[in-house]
């Protein structure tokens, strides 16, 4: 055995634990779960079905962790993995699963198949079989400190900008204030709209937040590729930081793995809880809303839908927030026919959209999306997730129909702002 | 009786008239379980027919057979057949004893050496070199032996001699063996029952006398006429099983209603005999319609196939015990195997390979 | 041997050590799972996870999507399997001697057309494993091993009762001896999903439960 | 036999599962291939598994005709025809009067009311004989 498999299969065996044990005992090989995935939808192609792409895990637990399995190895009827095995499935673990979460409703016996991918992945970056895009990433997130290498320098400058356009401060490294807000560097980068927009809603809701030079990049390389290693890093730094400036809360950006790493894994990662609150900034607003704190005007008589971030969603639970939030602005807000818990991926989640090689198959299945917006014919997509609104982005350019606009919930929100003093007022700190 | 007669002149010696051999016939047609068209052909045979010698053994048996055989009411069809056949020898039945009916025995078999009839009922007891039943000095095993050497054929009446029957049973304490399991050179018929409806004994002699062959065998040696069809197929109350209508206890409203009493043990459904058509008591009833389950007496080691009582379907096993036992040992053994599962992903856990900026790729 | 002595050890001897090995079995089966045990989550929970996991347990029983061809064929054999095994008149007897534990019976006649249609339907489940593309890709030997071992007492107990065959003790002997088959490689094969879909259920929707989805 | 026969046992008709029908029908189709293509043929009814009742049943359905016989031989033998002309109801006995066969004959007579021809051929001796005894008796 090589080392590199000698590495999958030690991984595995760390990683299965009663879920995964139950859930490959309870695998009937019904295939069911194809239904549920948009690459198998969009492609027919058998080879994505959802169980399949945890072939080798179910291979690793049969002989390592039941009786029958141990017999068969013994008989040679299950045999070990193998270095191909691992290059083989490096594509439908990486490039055809973007962690959505939709076979996991469909199973009949109830597998929370993407629960498995994630652990499976752990097994595939270990024995060095992840996407060089990925690897890529989380170097950049661990040794510069974010995916797409963005710095305090880019940050800072977006923040005077952002000063400009909300005619106010924005506050940064502030201490003891209740609220850390963090970003996604596709924000800074290009959806830098979000950063005036908070400042203007926080400022009319009266939020006490900052912002942190240091601790600003909310999302997180080490969960899509599948390292707790990286991912507990760069959560890490998260929690030094909010400590640092001892806030009771931190705003998980408009993202869905940023979401699902910090709230959900998070804590795991470290090995204890942590001494603040994780709110979605969907979720912060959606309360502000209902505290009377968040007031709009106007609304907005487009056709529009909201496209259903996954992570956020389906795996993270933020569901009715973004539908209360929509109602206040559009008066046209219309539903995909599948949406919510139901609602189909961009394509571009679980990492697919920072691996190069993955992109034509991505972009084939963004035919699933076409067709949804085609049923219903929108102007407008609202999204929660910097991510899926690039995706959508691209898709729509694609297949001709960049007519439709995207946009981020939050921005989309403090346009119909209720603004009680004039702009200038800058001076709330 | 003389030798040379055959079966007809025997008839009309005994006074009886061309009708009466006719309704003879017509009845023989109907024990046999022949169309009764046959009756006409069986005339013709027996018109022909030469009485044979018949040697009768009795061993481990309970002479339930005989009794059962000379129940019949003279001069029934049965005694009819049994007197057309020269009984050179039986225990019960002949007046001779001792060495005299040794001689009847040795002679009988030197006068019809390979032509004589041999039925036996009982079993034979194998175990300590046969010591377990001897008549005349001679162990069963050593007289079935000399006995069966000259025969033309076997007819082992009764279920002991058939299928080795009650002595058979476990712990079979005297080693009792079946006849066709000790004779593999001489044509056997097997009667089995227990005891076997007379007319099926009688039957057999018939087709032998008849037609001068040993009727059609199934894989028992069982005559296919009398033992082609279950209890179950030709049961009366059949329809009751098709409908789901069991009585569940013998005093119940079921039982009272005549339903069918498969599960309070009935084991017609695997059991291959001639009762619910031939009857017993010369016809009356038959166990089923007399509100008892067949109990399978027929059939090869009816006697450990559970109790009389338990449905067919049922385990005469004590389940809930096995269960009870197999819990406690699935538990221990499934506490082994988990706890030893639970050490090789702690131990993989110790080996954990961490993942560092190291093993990433530049860009 | 005859087809008697075949019964006799079939529902005697041959059901006790099958069943025993089945509970042996499932015991082994069902620890080598959960003591694989979990960590313990430390992540706030938004909400419980009794009510999610349980609710899950049962609402899983519904279609959730997929095609309606398998579904169809699924439920029908599912449903007709667990009714002819535990309803009709012979099997409760076997249950009430063997356990002590009866229930009413349903009719001969009805007993009599589920057999047909469950036997249909998983002829129609195997021919799906044979056509559609991805049932065929994701098939293994085991799988059609375990369709077998499920679909002879079906059919054994059918020609036992329709008394097809020439002899009803040989083809009831084997109807048993199927059904002990069945026990005995049940906790070794994925039809120990019978009981694991149990604790499958329970894990995700108690795992969405506590993060306020409920699947 | 006499003792068990005095036992009343009644026979509640009607619900009760019942071979009549078919038995009906069997006769039916025996009859028309005697009417069509003179083929005698006869049911056992011995043979048959029948309910309770059953033999009662059918005995009242098919009915009495006009001839009824009896005849001494080897026990007593009775043959009616029902009141359907083909159809003979024939009941076997033993000596000790307990039933040995019994059929129903689909034939226009049934073979035991005939004369055997073997019988038939003895019978001008016989009659020889009778005469020559009786002239004998008369001469004497």
């Amino acid at each position: 055995m090589s080392e590199s498999v000698d590495r999958a299969v030690n991984a595995m065996k760390e990683q299965i634990d009663a879920p995964i044990a139950s859930y490959f005992s309870s695998c009937v090989h019904c295939g069911i779960c194809a239904d549920a995935c948009l690459f198998y939808t969009e492609t027919g192609d058998p080879q994505y079905t959802p169980i399949h792409k945890l072939d080798l895990m179910k291979r690793v637990w049969e002989r390592e962790y039941t009786v029958s399995g141990r017999v068969r190895k013994w008989l040679g009827l299950n045999k070990s993995i193998t270095e191909d095995d691992l290059s083989k499935w490096e594509t439908l673990v990486y490039d055809s699963c973007t962690m959505c979460g939709r076979c996991s409703l469909y199973c009949p016996v109830g597998n929370d198949i993407v629960y498995m991918v994630r652990k499976m992945r752990e097994a595939m970056v270990a024995s060095g079989h992840a996407p060089e895009g990925l690897q890529h990433a989380s170097k950049r997130s661990v040794e510069v400190g974010s995916p797409m290498g963005i710095t305090t320098k880019t940050l800072e400058a977006q923040i005077k900008h952002a000063e400009k356009e909300a005619g106010m401060e924005v506050p940064l490294d502030k201490e003891g204030v209740d609220y850390l807000m963090l970003l996604s560097s596709a924000e800074i980068a290009q959806f830098h709209e979000i950063i005036p927009a908070v400042t203007r809603i926080f400022h009319e809701a009266g939020v006490s937040w900052t912002l942190s030079s240091e601790t600003f990049e909310g999302t997180n390389s080490g969960i899509q590729i599948g390292s707790s290693d990286i991912a507990r890093e760069l959560v890490q730094r998260i929690v030094d930081g909010a400590q640092k400036l001892k806030v009771k809360y931190v705003i998980s950006p408009e993202c869905g793995h940023a979401y699902t790493a910090l709230r959900w894994e998070g804590p795991n990662l470290i090995g204890k809880p942590y001494p603040f609150e994780v709110v979605h900034i969907i979720e912060l607003l959606d309360q502000l809303r209902a505290e009377g704190r968040l007031k709009t005007e106007g609304k907005d008589d487009t056709r529009q839908t909201f496209h259903d971030p996954c992570q956020m969603v389906r795996r993270g639970g933020v569901m009715e927030q973004p539908r209360n939030l929509m109602n206040m602005v559009a008066t046209d807000f219309v539903e995909m026919t599948d949406h919510s818990l139901m609602g189909w991926c961009c394509g571009g989640g679980g990492g697919v959209s920072a691996n190069e090689r993955a992109e034509p198959l991505r972009r084939k299945v963004f035919s699933k999306k076409r067709k949804q917006l085609e049923e219903i014919g929108v102007d407008r997509i609202v999204t929660a997730c910097s991510n899926c609104r690039n995706m959508l982005e691209e898709g729509l350019e694609d297949n001709n129909m960049d007519e439709i606009e995207v946009v981020g919930l939050s921005e989309w929100l403090a346009e119909y702002l209720v603004t009680s003093s004039p702009k200038a007022a800058g001076d709330d700190s | 009786m003389k030798q040379d007669e055959t079966l007809a002149e025997y008839l009309q010696g005994q006074g009886i008239s061309r009708r009466g051999f006719l309704k003879f016939c017509a009845a023989t047609a109907s024990m046999l379980a022949l169309s009764p068209g046959m009756a006409g052909a069986i005339a013709d045979a027996l018109g022909k027919a030469r009485r044979p010698s018949v040697i009768w053994l009795s061993f481990q048996e309970c002479t339930g057979c005989t009794e059962s055989l000379t129940r019949s009411h003279n001069p029934s069809v049965e005694s009819l057949i049994l007197n057309a056949i020269s009984l050179d020898y039986h225990h019960t039945l002949q007046a001779a004893s001792g060495d005299a009916a040794e001689q009847a025995r040795e002679q009988a078999m030197h006068d019809n050496k390979g032509e004589y009839l041999l039925i036996v009922d009982g079993s034979i007891p194998t175990g300590a070199g046969g010591a377990y039943s001897t008549i005349a000095g001679m162990t069963n095993l050593q007289m079935l032996e000399e006995t069966a050497k000259d025969a033309a054929a076997i007819v082992s009446v009764g279920t002991c001699a058939a299928f080795g029957g009650i002595p058979y049973a476990n712990p079979n304490p005297t080693g009792a063996e079946s006849v066709m399991n000790l004779i593999q050179d001489k044509p056997i018929v097997n009667v089995p029952g227990c005891p076997p409806i007379p007319i099926v004994i009688t039957g057999v002699l018939s087709h032998y006398l008849t037609f001068g062959t040993l009727p059609e065998l199934d894989n028992l040696k069982r005559p296919l006429s009398f033992f082609g069809d279950t209890i179950h197929d030709r049961c009366y109350r059949r329809p009751f099983y098709d409908q789901g209508k069991f009585a569940k206890s013998f005093d119940d409203e079921g039982a009272r209603n005549g339903w069918c009493l498969y599960e309070v043990g009935c084991k017609g459904p695997t059991t291959h005999n001639a009762c619910a058509t031939a009857k017993w008591n010369n016809g009356v009833s038959f166990p089923i319609e007399s509100g008892h389950g067949c109990i399978g007496c027929s059939e090869p080691d009816f006697w450990d196939a559970g109790s009389f009582y338990q449905a067919l379907s049922s385990s005469p096993e004590d389940l809930s015990r096995a269960a009870t036992g197999a819990i406690i040992a699935g538990a221990a053994a499934g506490a082994g195997v988990g706890l030893y599962n639970k050490y090789k992903q702690s131990k993989a856990k110790e080996k954990h390979y961490t993942v560092t900026t190291k093993d990433m790729e530049d860009s | 041997m005859t087809s008697l002595e075949l019964l006799t050890w079939a529902r005697g001897p041959g059901l006790q050590a099958a069943l025993v090995i089945f509970i042996i079995g499932m015991l082994i089966r069902v620890l080598e799972i959960l003591l694989l045990g979990r960590k313990t989550d430390l992540s706030a929970a938004r909400a419980g996870k009794m009510g999610p996991g349980l609710r899950t347990i049962l609402s899983r029983s519904l279609p959730v999507g997929g095609n309606w061809k398998q579904h169809l064929s699924g439920y029908l054999w599912h449903i007709g399997f667990i009714v002819v095994l535990l309803f009709y008149a012979p099997h409760i007897q076997l249950f009430k001697e063997g356990f002590n534990i009866a229930w009413p019976a349903l009719p001969t006649s009805l007993i009599d057309i589920i057999t047909i249609v469950t036997m249909a339907a998983l002829v129609f489940s195997l021919f799906l494993r044979f056509t559609d593309p991805v049932r065929r890709m994701l098939s293994t030997a085991g799988d059609y091993f375990a369709w077998l071992v499920t679909f002879i007492p079906v059919a054994t107990g059918y020609m036992a009762f329709h008394n097809v065959g020439p002899d009803y003790t040989a083809v009831l002997a084997l109807h048993i001896m199927s059904v002990n088959l069945l026990l005995v490689v049940f906790p070794f094969t994925k039809l120990s999903h019978a009981v694991t879909f149990l604790f499958s259920r329970w894990y995700n929707g108690a795992n969405a439960g506590r993060k306020g989805v409920r699947v | 036999m006499s003792k068990l026969d005095e036992i009343s046992v009644s026979v509640e008709p009607g619900g009760s599962p019942s071979q009549v029908m078919a038995i009906l029908n069997e006769l039916l189709a025996k009859l028309t291939a005697l009417s069509e293509q003179g083929i005698n043929d006869s049911i056992d009814l011995r043979s048959l598994p029948m309910f309770p009742g059953d033999y009662e049943q059918l005995k009242e359905t098919l009915g009495y005709g006009e001839i009824h016989v009896s005849i001494d031989a080897m026990g007593p033998t009775e043959i009616y025809e029902t009141a359907i002309p083909g159809l003979w109801w024939v009941s076997h006995f033993n000596s000790a009067d307990e039933n040995i066969a019994e059929f129903i004959e689909i034939t226009a007579l049934p073979a035991i009311l005939k004369t055997d021809e073997q019988d038939l051929r003895e019978a001008g001796q016989q009659l020889q004989q009778l005469i020559d005894r009786s002239s004998h008796n008369l001469n004497s």
